[in-house]
């Protein structure tokens, strides 16, 4: 099923695009975003966006791009630090942000790939998150009662993830912490578009092994060269008497 | 006559259990990754989708691949398994992580923590934190007693829009520890740090506690 | 003057689009697979957890870790992939799949459908069934017009325990072809069996139709 | 941490089972079943056990044993088909079967392993499995709504698993459609015992390939043989002209 390859990320998402829609993307930080993917959703110039994911882009990367070309007009996310534009559109409240627990995101963005329009968490519950939003109590084990809030589930027009290697069927392998929200976000979107690093035949990848079953991906592109920016870059000296590590 | 970021995270790491799956969050909990007593297994988490979580790399190896929660590079270990934040989180919200060490700005005397946010300053999100002290059964938050100006940050009620409500176990501060009961039944004070007198403790913590020491 | 179950299955195939995702159940839908026209692309995934759904094995090559959802050994395709339980419902429940075709033991003129118990005998249990009904966007019903006493099956509304209410969109009889509108729009003949005339359909079917051949 | 590793399926169930505890047990059918650790929790007499799993064995197979040996008082389960001690059992009152969709099933697994009390599918709705529990509608993205049933997470005393692989650690890797039911059970146990074909050293198994992290599993033993039966032996002829497949 070659027809989900495109030639790359600019034909991959045309016709597609529109203003006010929805766009999920993967990644934690700047790590195993789908950055290619990215640079494509700021040049179709679609307004008005709302952006999932973890997070926004940091300064000068990833979907820090996007909002720097005024095509979002609001954020879910969990952390929205190391991003100075999106900070002062917030406070100036060009830009309205809906704070999401990490967790709760995920399982949301699960939730909505999955079929499950709601769920129930503990998380959040007595705070600001849970403000507005319905509680109740369920049962422990032990017979305890516990407080816990009505989640809903989030699902996007557009997904667009990173992953390692892809057959051209549309499976995906993602790799070390790379992998973060991209496997739940890739089965969110009505159509969800994949970058990869390397297309492979089927068969090459190991039917055992696949993290996201190419029923997810309706498109496809082998990325062009990756920057994979790294945001702390945290190292310890090496031994001086060390010499083969 | 209290304890330095050291000794804190020294104080927590007394905590760990051999066998134990824990969360460290950022600053000081971070510091007990190297405290590891000898002969303990503890495995780490990293709540970006991580088990097992090593040292930083040596210079030139690090991999933009492979991140902590915190976003630093480090490394991977044999035991090592990777997992989608989805995963990552039914790991934590399930309860299945024996102990989170993390930061706080303010905990009050039924368990209620504070960490995520001031009014009127920029937010920038809550990350995991509140799911960690919704689900890990033991949260041991590590700060300092005092804010800058000398106000106590074990209060009464926290002022602060909270991350849980009744969620934290055990509080180390630089000048004491205290054992809170999670559903309202007290604080304990259970140490002091070296030549932290009672008196000059309660001067400065505005929170109820009975001494246990 | 009926369809046999290889021309039922025919018919089913005819719903297949190049591209298309689908669940097969057991029974006359099973033979469905061996009907996919030339050169048209389809998947065929079984709630066990795969994707990618090759035929039988060869005598001597079978593997018990290798099953379909009806419990029969099959193989592996290049494109196969598998997964848990969850993630399989989750695909189904999520309205990946775009196609399942199914049999029934009644179907009403809302699209309800009962295939699952009957009262009074054993109750096996409803397998996936309810969730492929539930989840799949688009439910085709193999089945046969009439019990063996010759009561229609085709109803105005289902007697046995449902297993999905307004979920069929397509009917294939052995003696002819329904629309159903699941959102209560009622029904509309599009085909009749080869030689099967409209009254002898009219007298036997329970279900009020519109005829639009 | 070699301390997780039993000699055998009798050890690594000594000292937890108790009456009328909670089990569950993976597979589909008699695939992937935790066939060594079903003949020990027979043979540890606990009775009045509630088994939640997708079957119950099939005649002289897996779970039936349990079964056979009048442990068990209650049933989770979506088919119970090839059993005939269950259907006379269940005819005749004395076992309780509570029929789940396999969807369903498998969700409220998950739920339970990842702390989510409870949930909303549309699977069930208008049916008898809806009967007695709350129903409600959400929003789809057309703004038309739909019925949803909500269904409860299940969590286990002793969930029992049965992967290919494991390292010492506990980290477990499934083989093919064994995987089934597996990997959320092992997830929902307070204590999960995994029985593997093979286990190996720490760094042995591909750190991006772990299906089940081995955070899940308390106890792990190597069974000492495997029937692996075949309920559906279903073939093809090989075309007589054929040498080489």
């Amino acid at each position: 099923m070659s027809r989900k390859i495109y030639p790359d990320a600019a034909s991959a998402l045309a016709g597609i695009t529109f203003d006010g829609m929805t766009v999920m993307s993967g990644g934690f930080g700047l790590s195993g975003i789908p950055e290619n993917l990215i640079v494509a959703l700021r040049d179709s110039g679609a307004k008005n966006l709302t952006v999932i994911g973890n997070n926004v882009g940091c300064d000068h990367h990833g979907m820090w791009l996007v909002l720097a070309n005024n095509q979002i007009k609001k954020v879910l996310a969990s952390y929205v630090g190391e991003n100075k534009i999106l900070e002062s559109r917030y406070m100036s409240g060009e830009i309205e942000i809906e704070f999401n627990p990490q967790g709760t995101l995920a399982e949301r963005i699960r939730a909505g790939g999955a079929g499950i329009p709601a769920f129930y968490t503990r998380t959040g519950y007595g705070t600001r998150v849970a403000e507005g939003k319905e509680t109740r109590q369920f049962p422990n084990p032990d017979g305890t009662l516990d407080w816990y809030v009505m989640e809903t589930g989030l699902v996007a027009d557009i997904s667009l993830v990173k992953a390692w290697k892809a057959d051209t069927e549309g499976n995906l392998v993602y790799r070390k912490t790379a992998r973060n929200f991209n496997p739940m976000i890739a089965t969110a979107g009505r159509i969800t578009i994949a970058e990869v690093e390397e297309i492979v035949q089927p068969g090459e990848l190991d039917p055992n092994q696949i993290h996201t079953p190419g029923i997810f991906v309706q498109r496809l592109i082998k990325g062009p060269s990756y920057v994979k920016h790294i945001e702390r870059l945290t190292t310890r000296p090496r031994p001086a008497a060390q010499e083969n590590n | 006559m209290a304890w330095n970021r050291d000794q804190m995270a020294a104080r927590a790491a007394k905590e760990l259990r051999d066998g134990y799956y824990v969360n460290l969050g950022i600053g000081i909990p971070t510091l007990v990754a190297n405290m590891i007593p000898e002969g303990m297994t503890v495995t780490l988490q990293s709540e970006n989708g991580m088990l097992g979580m090593g040292p930083f790399p040596f210079e030139g190896e690090e991999d933009a691949d492979l991140i902590n929660a915190g976003k630093q590079t480090i490394t991977e270990l044999p035991q090592t398994s990777y997992f989608s934040s989805a995963d990552s989180f039914g790991m934590i919200r399930g309860g299945h992580i024996q102990l989170s060490i993390l930061g706080g700005m303010q905990v009050d005397e039924k368990g209620d923590l504070a960490n995520w946010m001031v009014p009127g300053k920029m937010i920038k999100g809550m990350g995991g934190a509140m799911d960690l002290v919704a689900g890990v059964p033991r949260v041991v938050v590590v700060m300092d007693h005092r804010e800058k100006g000398g106000d106590s940050k074990f209060l009464k009620e926290c002022t602060l829009p909270l991350t849980g409500k009744g969620v934290v176990d055990l509080l180390i501060t630089d000048l004491a520890v205290f054992e809170i009961d999670r559903r309202g039944g007290g604080v304990k004070l259970t140490e002091l740090a070296d030549g932290v007198t009672l008196d000059e403790l309660r001067a400065c913590t505005e929170a109820s506690f009975t001494v246990a020491l």
